[in-house]
């Protein structure tokens, strides 16, 4: 039934030639299709422990910090977005109380609608992002982990972490094909009230289909020197990074990119 | 004015317009989380009573978002225009329920009359009938190297995203959709990465296809417009401009945007001259809940700010506009039924302002909707003279993570209900042998383009 | 045969047939009351899996109810043509979906080769544009005074019911539905008393009414069909003969019917020789539920049950078929998204196994449904090509109390889709000055039928 | 922008003579609607309490008895008829207890899916049964008073009570345009597992738009005779009473057809 172009199939996950009865779709795509959402749906209602990453993440000799939002539930989170922006109120005293110097750079992790996601990339990708920022000579706040979050809670944490710059990793809504994606926002000067316009986002990271996670951490490298130097991240700061930075022959090659970057903006 | 009614000995009383018209909405999440829905359907249905007698002059006297502090609204109230408005002035809100219903002309020129909130108000008191019999009497027809919205037609933008952009990926894609006779609308690709260098590629990949094949249509990378803006300065070839808005300034600045950006990128693109047909070259996207999202609007429910949002598009004459209707999620519009509603409010309110209204009828895994919803909204909106649907490989979008309409549903909406595509597109289908008096082709696996398409530009090698 | 498949390692296992139908089945509130629908959305697809590889021959090994204690099943059995199945026999349900969605001939021809189970089992892997698509197919045409289902048409019963079956009030929604061009399908009043001096009393006004104005139409009282054949011998003359019926011996036998009566009623019927164009005079109602309700569904699944009912019906070469589709309740459609799911399957599976169908959309004050979901489903099952729905004054039931279709809902279905009422009763209603070109007519407030009715028979003093 | 036959209304309650704008109904007409619909949800979910009506019935001289149903909530009784058709155990246990000599009819009154209906007719339509009853000489079980019943719930209860008829009254489903609709349901010999071909009903009792209270009571009583003299009620039972006996000039009139229909029977 499928359409003689289907080895294209190698190229994307994209459900193509597919093939067609009439103007409808063949049986077999239809009941796969609807295999792939009853699964889909089970995912988005998946909850997320922090505390398994916090162990995994220690035993890589990672101190982190777990925090919580006001969400409570899983549905609530779905419906409430704004309990998912702003930290619990023993987080908030938690951090107030504590005496924080200056960082660059607040990591947080977060499963928002995805703990699938988190699941299978959140500790590599942390790990890889930690890496690439400290070898880049970037100080660090303690990783946050914190459930149910949404992105904009980065804000909350970030200035209560005395960071200059905010970078949370969250899971992406999960697809019909690809439960396991990862986004990552970067916010200069993070404060409550920030707009999505004074971010910018790193989106589908999720080896081997998406982005790799060193391919993301250096993205993430260039945008944090670029935006730091400028006093600024969103709309007026573009992602010019030449294609030969971002395009790795393979993961060791990450090193000398992240070397490039250095070197470009340190110019 | 006061807002108020009676019923059996109980007093229902709204204490301003806006909130009149958040309380008369037909219930959804949007306006819940907002706190603004009305706590019951019994003080939803008195809200509508009394939101009925309203005159729609009331609209211009109370502005429901202060035009000292939004653009928007000074937009609104300076386009309009009070000698189009004249045969309505003296109209109510229910009134002009009726006047559309008993009117049997086209009704696109009534645009420049109409602001939003009179058009949202109208709508909140529309069963879903009226809503698909009015719009289908709206034609609104736009031109760039096609004709899109004559009566008959529907049109499709193939969406050939992919997760890395990467342009192998795409291009099967895009043949997948040409092969199903999808893209008369317009090839539009959301960039995965807003990497300059990578948006040009693309562009220039989308530039390369439409020319070789000689087809009538126009590209799009849905880039954020000033990624596009930077691109245009370095004279890299844009047809058209995409941008999605919002119905309140403060939305459009969380967006990055304002109505400045968006007349200069305009101007900008006017400036390449890539139109054949004509000089729509606007492609905006909307949808229900983005202000609220943003914290930025200003006590106003989901669907008037949505129509406010159709203002700053029918600004700029736009090629498309859709609303991209389940494409959030739950916290705006929970489920299929309140997805339903909303598209055909989207598409009605649209379209009476004169936009060439599309919609991408779409849901997330999040919300509780399924395709069962999605064939009946295509459908509906089928009937309701829907400009133009999106068109995704089985549905689903591998990089945005969301179900939309296929190729294939294209396919049945336009069997079963003798629906066409553009018509230069059609005839590009047909000479290609792609198409075949408006079905697949018998022979449509042996079209040159298959072949072709292979060898093309080393992408899919 | 072993019904059980794998996903991701978990093993999915069907114990039988009528198990695999009933997990098979899209979420409804009936299956769950009954304690055999899925236990999650992923049981439900894997069983649809499952279900594609049946062979439609397994149904008739496999009878989901054994016909040695159900007149049903034996019926079905029986009458099951197998040259007529010939062409269909090698196929899997999932094959059988993929041969209706490629064949392009009209499908009416099917009905003798199929049981309701091979139906039902294919409706349950159909997404709504597929129900909708091949519905659309199956034109099933009958005639008694007018003739009915033809391509591009749409009739209505007239539903003129009243609390007391006062005849002054039910000729007064007569007059209302004539006004607005419904009543081609039949005029039907559902009595709210059996008392038979009454029935008699309403069939001779509905009698008088035709005769007077010539309408070219046939009458109905739905009492209980025992209630109709006891005036029948009477020599009351009758011209449709009603009964509510459902897809097992026991349930029917929980109405007072089997099979037995029905055909004896059809045959006294005949005999009365009232049809001019044709001799089809059954009506039956169906819905899912009703059997359950009864405790009679011997574990088979509500939607399945109901498709047998109409091998029921089809024994008896009816004039007209609906299902009442929300007419009963929560407890088996819960909510707006199940009626209109069930509204197009009972649709679909009516029409393939040859029934003039027709649906009653409607919903009951208990159930999450509104006029925004009927308004959805109407438009649905207008695209695919239902034979008729219901005309009642607003909608509104008064003695049923339940919501249905409207004399308006047919208008607005009329006009939108291009659809006009049956050919002979359209000319009369050209004649009578009612209709001017498939559209009420300007001048219909002084057309005679209404200074005249008002005469009529002392009823309107 | 009604339609010129508006003054037909008087013979119904059905909206007819709307008017129309193009093929859709009128907005006044329409939000007229969709507030009866409002209503009629509300009315839908409103819970009944049997002790009111008990005590009205006390008041009047009627001994009642409060019976329960497995029905807890209102949303249960919406989605599990089942459970509305059985007593709950203390009540099935309580009319086991219980040493009861045979009667002619048990008679019971349930909110069913109106509570509004029982409440504005409940009452005087018990009284009035039991009134037309007891003057045409029939033996009755004590009133039963029960929340949340179904039609069916009237097998268990008669075949406990020991009586030779059920007579259950049911809230009606509320309409748009009435949510006051009471009917009556007959079940000779009742015992679990009666099927509803084996019962008669009278349905669209309330006045003033639909039946009265006296000649639903009449018509009941003739039924009764009827199907105790035959030993059956259901399908074979057809209501073949004269129209002069149920039509009723007035009220009073309804001792003369009870006497009537007394005559008519013991011929
Ligand atoms: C949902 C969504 C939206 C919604 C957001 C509203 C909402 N309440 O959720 C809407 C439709 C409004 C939207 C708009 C835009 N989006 Co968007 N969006 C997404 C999507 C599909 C899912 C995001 C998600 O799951 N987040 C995770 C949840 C848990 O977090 P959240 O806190 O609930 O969501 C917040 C963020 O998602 C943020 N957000 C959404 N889009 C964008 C884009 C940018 C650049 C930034 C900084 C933030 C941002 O808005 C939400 C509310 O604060 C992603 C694709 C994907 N697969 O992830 C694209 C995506 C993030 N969006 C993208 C783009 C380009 C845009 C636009 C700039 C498009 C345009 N030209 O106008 C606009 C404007 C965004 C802005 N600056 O405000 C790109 C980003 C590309 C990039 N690498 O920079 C993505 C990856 C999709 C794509 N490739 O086109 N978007
Ligand atoms: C719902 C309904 C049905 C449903 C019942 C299934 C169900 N699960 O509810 C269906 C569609 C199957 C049905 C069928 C019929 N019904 Co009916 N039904 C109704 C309706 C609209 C509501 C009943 C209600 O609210 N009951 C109250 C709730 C709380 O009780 P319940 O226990 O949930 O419901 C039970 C009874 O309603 C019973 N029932 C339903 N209809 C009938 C009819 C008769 C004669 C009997 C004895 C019992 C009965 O079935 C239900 C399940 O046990 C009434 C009209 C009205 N306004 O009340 C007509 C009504 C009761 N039905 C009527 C008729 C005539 C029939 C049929 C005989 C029609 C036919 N020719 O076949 C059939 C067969 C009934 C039977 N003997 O089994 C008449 C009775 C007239 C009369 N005075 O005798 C009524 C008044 C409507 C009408 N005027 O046409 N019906």
């Amino acid at each position: 039934m499928k359409d003689p172009w289907v080895s294209l199939r190698s190229f994307t996950q994209a459900r193509i030639a597919q093939g067609q009865c009439g103007s409808g779709l063949p049986t077999d795509a239809l009941l796969d299709f609807q295999l792939a959402h009853a699964a889909a749906r089970d995912a988005v209602l998946k909850p997320w422990s922090p505390e398994t990453s916090a162990a995994s993440l220690e035993a890589k000799g990672h101190q982190s910090l777990i925090l919580s939002t006001k969400v409570l539930t899983r549905e609530q989170y779905l419906l409430r977005p704004d309990d998912g922006r702003s930290l619990s109120n023993e987080s908030r005293h938690l951090l107030e109380s504590m005496i924080l110097p200056p960082v660059d750079i607040a990591l947080i992790l977060t499963n928002g609608l995805s703990s699938t996601a988190v699941e299978a990339h959140g500790v590599p990708l942390i790990e890889e992002i930690h890496r690439s920022f400290t070898v880049t000579g970037f100080v660090m706040a303690p990783i946050v982990l914190i459930a149910n979050g949404r992105v904009a809670v980065a804000d909350e944490i970030g200035s209560l972490l005395n960071a200059r710059m905010s970078l949370i990793v969250v899971g992406e809504r999960p697809g019909l094909s690809a439960a396991d994606s990862v986004g990552a926002y970067l916010t200069f000067g993070p404060r409550v009230g920030r707009t999505d316009a004074e971010r910018n986002c790193i989106s589908n990271i999720r080896p081997p289909d998406g982005l790799s996670f060193e391919e993301a951490a250096i993205k993430m490298v260039y945008l944090c020197r670029e935006g730091l130097r400028r006093g600024l991240t969103g709309v007026q700061l573009k992602d010019d990074m030449p294609a030969k930075i971002s395009h790795l022959e393979s993961p060791s090659a990450s090193l000398s990119s992240l070397a490039m970057i250095a070197n470009d903006l340190d110019a | 004015m006061v807002y108020s009614a009676n019923f059996k000995g109980r007093q229902f009383a709204f204490s301003d317009l806006r909130t009149l018209m958040a309380k008369a909405s037909p219930r959804r999440s949007a306006d819940e989380l907002a706190g603004l829905a009305a706590e019951s359907e019994l003080e939803r249905a008195m809200a509508q009573r009394v939101l009925a007698e309203v005159p729609l002059s009331q609209f211009i006297e109370e502005p429901l978002i202060p035009p000292e502090i939004d653009e928007v609204s000074r937009l609104i109230l300076e386009r309009h225009d009070v000698v189009a408005f004249g045969p309505l002035s003296g109209l109510t809100v229910g009134g002009f329920r009726d006047w559309l219903l008993k009117d049997t002309s086209d009704l696109a020129h009534l645009q420049d009359g109409l602001t939003p909130e009179m058009v949202a108000a109208v709508s909140k008191i529309m069963r879903h009938q009226d809503l698909i019999s009015v719009s289908k009497r709206c034609r609104i027809v736009t031109r760039f190297r096609n004709t899109l919205g004559l009566a008959g037609r529907l049109s499709t933008r193939l969406q050939p995203n992919h997760p890395t952009d990467d342009p192998r990926g795409i291009a099967a894609s895009v043949l997948d959709g040409l092969m199903y006779g999808s893209g008369d609308a317009v090839i539009g690709i959301n960039p995965a990465t807003d990497n300059l260098q990578n948006v040009e590629t693309l562009l220039q990949f989308l530039g390369d296809v439409i020319d070789r094949y000689e087809i009538p249509t126009q590209s799009c990378v849905l880039a954020h417009v000033t990624t596009t803006m930077a691109l245009m300065e370095k004279g890299v070839p844009v047809d058209l401009v995409f941008q999605s808005i919002a119905g309140t300034e403060a939305a459009n600045r969380s967006f990055g945007i304002d109505l400045a950006i968006l007349r200069e990128a305009k101007s900008m693109a006017e400036g390449l001259g890539r139109g054949s047909l004509g000089n729509h070259l606007m492609y905006f996207e909307t949808g229900q809940g983005s202000a609220l999202s943003a914290n930025a609007h200003h006590g106003v429910d989901a669907q008037t700010v949505e129509a406010r949002a159709y203002a700053v598009a029918r600004e700029l004459s736009p090629l498309l506009v859709n609303t991209v209707v389940g494409f959030i999620g739950p916290e705006y519009l929970y489920d299929g039924k309140q997805i339903i509603r909303a598209g055909l409010e989207d598409h009605f309110c649209g379209k009476l302002l004169g936009l060439p209204m599309g919609c991408d009828v779409c849901y997330t895994n999040h919300a509780e909707a399924d395709q069962n919803d999605m064939d009946n909204l295509l459908t509906l909106l089928g009937v309701a003279g829907c400009n133009f649907i999106m068109g995704i490989p089985g549905s689903d979008d591998v990089m945005l993570a969301y179900q939309s309409t296929s190729f294939h549903d294209a396919l049945y909406l336009r069997e079963t209900l003798g629906l066409r595509p553009a018509p230069e597109f059609e005839a590009w289908l047909e000479t290609m042998g792609i198409f075949e008096g408006n079905r697949l082709s018998h022979n449509r696996r042996e079209v040159p383009l298959l072949k072709q398409f292979s060898d093309f530009g080393g992408a899919l090698k």
